[in-house]
């Protein structure tokens, strides 16, 4: 049965009814019940921003461990308890903060089962929120997931909504590779139908949200809402857009996006990421190698600018990508002539 | 340690100033208008004034998340911070910054920092450039309990101790990292145990003791101006609001904060021992109130009324060239 | 006057001028003199690859600091001590051990002056080995200046040679801005005609190492010599081909590669990082993006595989692109018909 | 703590197998024809083998680069291992590894690791998991005096100590960090002064001795396996070769080497002891010694003579799925 669900609660319930069933799952991370250790209620926060909220009330001290502020200990933790028997999901509370344990993830769980010839499993998944908006500023606000995507042996999730959030985090935490999972920190208020029922979305499946045959939208996380409200601004204007939400960067669906673009001829690409090295180019290039044939415009890319996220929210709401810079990058793109 | 009556009104005056300012900001930021996360140091003023007065303005302290107090201590300009918190445009940092990452250079403000343990490596290159241009000049650290289990902060320990550096790691112990109690975070229960593991000096401090704070720094950057290498200092004090505003404070006893602010207010037992020993009159602590009330006043008005970068501003400041 | 200097005599001699020339430069790293608090000979090692050898001799202890194992707080002491009057020249032994000190490069040195508003100054170096082919395995063999290039407020350097390297490092050196200075292990030997005297090749202006018509390849530090071997085997083919070295990934001189494709309408980027949000997807996108209408054939990668750097030598052989790899991109891109 | 003969037997059937494993690998290095770093542990195998003695296949080690003595004192297949050293298709690791990512899960041996400080956060996983599921296991992470340096270290004793984990944090200090004086680096002098700050006990043994390192090695684990957290044990060892073969040396004092093998090697030390007590024979430690020899002589004609993976086996082992 499906009811409303924020993405807050989708990334509850699919931590909750997991642990239920499978009693390796363990969590771990700064405050993620809270309270530790203090002299008032146990279960404090559930994390900086509630996710966790009520899980140690069910799952115990055991499984729902809070930790000192020291990522790499807790982090690699994590990693090596997933090579002992456990399936850890620890909370890097920003992706910011992977600067201060970084290592243990792509040196060491990205590594293993290549480094060790194939002999290691290590089931772990690191949740970590992410994403421009919250006036968070410089050192809390930022996306990174081209830099995990960036590292084979890891792979790399990014769900737009509570719906796509629950089935894949559930994956994750049935996969036995390590898993990268983005939530986007805007995204924990919105509501979508979700079944109450346990379910799975596969790694490397792209979600086509809207179907349209004169340009190709492709657009991840946070940005995918943003998409579809320029391709409805856009159908008024007869330019009917195919949105494309490719959920996970690694593994990426790229069939589905080329499929489409061979259909479209014209792609444009919105990443919250910083321009360089990031998926916009990624896919972009990806496509205009494997589906030149098909490009009737040139691949467009919209995406954050090489800046540092800035504080005051009116530099920062210029700092996103907004609707109308994909819609004027999807007009020129249909209205490109060679 | 002798301190003279003009700097025990900047003490108090400065004290003073992150009092008002941050219970303020409270206000301020429950009507909705301040965005951001905001973390706030009522109640362990006496540390950063304590630490700070003996330091001057070629001296670098590099701060937390909670660095409103060490930015006033330190000597930033009070409408600039304010206009940055609120975000604009001709705010200490241009609006770019915000709470989290106040700083000026020009006042040896290294920047509040976001990332937990941050400062504590950068303490070490502004006490290495000091000892390498043989300037006499000190770095200090503020860092908190939570931020003394971070890698960064003990190997910049090490580091410092090694390379004889001139550099004081002042820990501010307020009990909880968010809401994690420091009794339990750090297993060796105090901080000032870890002292000897990195061979160097360590004190512990009652946070709402001005002078003790002022004692036990002035002598452990006198020992790193001489040459002598790094202290730990642990300056146990309290925070009066949540670990950031919004916070529900579910994890603290019930009447916690009012007893501490009954009981441990650093800034009404400055006043105590300043007027009963006869050193201030109260009248003129009651001088730098109002004025300290007026400045504050002002800086928020004057933030309010402040225009917003704009889309000019968005792309500048990355790089001096590029 | 110029000699052959070997690259490693070129970071070498690059470091020795510019610190008789401005005092405010340091060393700072694990071994880069060697034997501190060892009974035997100081200035025992000159770093892990002997490149930092006799400067210690020249300069003293006040200058070229050996530090313990202890990667954020060096980094970071190189950082803060930038912003304090020196210009620190870190040296982070390998690329591949950012993992324990992202943190000071990416969110303290790359953000200062961008979040106080343009009031800071960091002039900070770090120098570091990178690439495979040394047998050094995962942990030690890896590029990662895609990681690097991603990060607004960075500059990444990326020299091909010694002549180049000279020149780079001592505007690196100069430079007001964070520098991350990538030097490829397989390159130390490599000798090229060094002037004596000092110089500087200014950041984000590509040498365009062989003029061509028929193809642009852009490559990358070792693969610039890769991509000049390809290109001479295709003159005999009759294939002419343009080979461009950016020098530098950030900023890219993107001007010189588009002016050159607008030319030869192919491209081919040669890239020895992992394929993933990389340096070739990078470009290519962008030149997708610029320079659509000049393209007649899709844009080339020619990558490192999605996999860790293996050990076995056999499989880093295969590994790293070769002028073959290479050479059949080309060949490929120039038979394209649409 | 007994040791019975069947285990005195292993611990120099072990030991032995180390030093000359270490010994013909140097010299097969200086031949060209083993590829990349290679550090070897010779002068140490009493640490490893003292501590390792203790332990079941359950129970995980994370090592360092300075690896091939922890794997075979944790049972790993030594003609496999010299595969892997030569990168040869059939290794203990594929190939894909080599010495310093060499690992074998199923002996509880958890990987070298060529970040230094990488082991103990991964170790304080095997612990955690250990405590989780009950098991009545340990882990045990071997890191130098460099890697005691780094702050993923530091971090992880406070962790383990906090959440009271059954890790052990065995420390071997040879003197060295690459070309680095430990007496330097370790601001406190001996490692093992930091275990008060961590809130562990902390014992230093004499690395030359097994009996000593088999004793602390054997209390800390019962520790550990009693619930009552993690201990430091700081292992005085020496190493007989350069920090990586190649290495030139001369950062140690002449003759250094030369007087460690003559007066303190743990193998010597061991015989006589075991001979003079009556506990084995030197016939009995003689015909291990033949055994070695020719374990070795044979893993490396036969590793010699093995292929090499071939481009089927670059892109597999990278996911179970992707
Ligand atoms: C590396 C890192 N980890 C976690 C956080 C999130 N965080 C911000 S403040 C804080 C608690 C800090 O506690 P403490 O050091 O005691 O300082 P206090 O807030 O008490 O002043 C945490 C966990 C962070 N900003 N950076
Ligand atoms: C994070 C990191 N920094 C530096 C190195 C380079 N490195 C490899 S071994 C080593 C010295 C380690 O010394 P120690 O921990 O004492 O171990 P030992 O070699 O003496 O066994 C260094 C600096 C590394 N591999 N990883
Ligand atoms: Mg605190
Ligand atoms: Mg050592």
């Amino acid at each position: 049965m499906a009811r409303k669900l924020t993405f807050r609660q989708a990334v509850n319930e699919a931590l909750r009814q997991e642990m239920r069933r499978d009693p390796t799952v363990i969590l771990l991370g700064e405050d993620i019940a809270g309270g530790k250790g203090s002299p008032g209620e146990q279960d404090a926060w559930g994390g900086d921003m509630g996710i966790t909220k009520g899980l140690i009330g069910e799952f115990g001290e055991r499984r729902v461990i809070d930790t000192p502020i020291s990522e790499s200990a807790f982090i690699g933790a994590a990693v090596g308890a997933a090579t002992s028997g456990l399936r850890p999901v620890a909370e890097l509370m920003f992706v910011d903060f992977m600067g201060v344990c970084f290592d243990q993830i792509f040196n060491q769980a990205a590594k293993f089962r290549y480094m060790f010839g194939g002999k290691a499993k290590t089931p772990v998944v690191i949740r970590t929120q992410m994403g421009a908006g919250y006036r968070a500023a410089a050192q809390h606000s930022q996306c990174l997931y081209p830099l995990f995507t960036h590292i084979p042996g890891l792979k790399c999730v990014v769900p737009s909504g509570a719906y796509d959030c629950k089935g894949l985090l559930t994956q994750a935490i049935r996969d036995d590779d390590p898993v990268i999972f983005f939530e986007h920190k805007l995204l924990y208020d919105v509501a979508e139908d979700v079944p109450e029922e346990q379910y799975t979305i596969p790694f490397g499946e792209a979600n086509v949200v809207r179907e349209g045959n004169d340009v190709t939208i492709v657009a991840l996380a946070r940005m995918v809402s943003f998409a579809k409200t320029a391709a409805e601004t856009l159908a008024k204007e007869g330019i009917d857009c195919e949105v494309i939400d490719p959920r996970t960067t690694s593994p990426l669906d790229l069939d589905t996006i080329l499929e489409s673009v061979r259909r479209t001829g014209r792609l444009v690409v919105v990443d919250e990421a910083h321009p360089r090295c990031n998926m916009a180019a990624d896919i972009a290039a990806q496509v205009a190698e494997q589906a030149f044939g098909a490009l009737r415009a040139p691949p467009r890319m919209v995406t954050a600018p090489h800046t540092p996220v800035p504080f005051s929210p009116s530099l920062e709401d210029l700092f996103v990508p907004s609707p109308e810079k994909i819609a004027t990058a999807v007009r020129e793109a249909r209205a490109y002539k060679a | 340690m002798q301190i003279n009556r003009t700097e025990l009104l900047e003490a108090y005056r400065k004290m003073r100033t992150i009092r008002v300012f941050e219970e303020r900001v409270h206000e301020e930021f429950a009507t909705g208008q301040m965005p951001g996360f905001v973390h706030l140091y009522a109640g362990e003023e006496a540390s950063a004034v304590g630490v700070c007065l003996n330091l001057s303005d070629d001296d670098k302290i590099c701060s937390t998340h909670r660095g409103h107090g060490h930015c006033i201590a330190k000597g930033c300009d009070v409408p600039g911070m304010m206009l940055e918190l609120y975000g604009r445009r001709d705010g200490l940092c241009g609006g770019k910054g915000g709470s989290m990452h106040i700083a000026d250079l020009s006042k040896g403000m290294m920047g509040a920092n976001a990332i937990v343990g941050g400062g504590p490596p950068l303490a070490c290159g502004a006490a290495l450039a000091a000892k390498t241009l043989g300037t006499g000049k000190v770095a200090v650290t503020f860092t908190g309990d939570g931020g003394s289990n971070q890698g960064t902060t003990f190997e910049s320990m090490n580091f410092a101790s090694v390379l004889k550096l001139p550099v004081v790691f002042v820990f501010e112990n307020n009990g909880y990292a968010e809401t994690t109690g420091s009794s339990w975070s750090v297993a060796c229960g105090d901080i000032v145990n870890r002292a000897p593991a990195f061979a160097m000096p360590g004190v512990m401090v009652d946070g709402h003791d001005f002078f003790a704070v002022h004692e036990a720094a002035s002598e452990a950057i006198a020992r790193a101006r001489a040459g002598e290498g790094p202290t730990l200092i642990e300056v146990k004090v309290d925070r009066y609001f949540g670990h950031h505003e919004g916070d529900s404070e579910k994890y603290r006893a019930p009447g916690e904060v009012a007893k501490l602010r009954a009981e441990k207010d650093c800034l009404k037992r400055f006043r105590k021992r300043v007027t009963e020993a006869g050193l201030l009159q109260a009248g003129e602590l009651d001088a730098i109130d109002r004025d300290v009330g007026a400045l504050i006043d002002r800086s928020v008005k004057a933030a309010l009324a402040a225009p917003m970068p704009t889309a000019a501003d968005l792309m500048t400041d990355v790089y001096i060239s590029y």
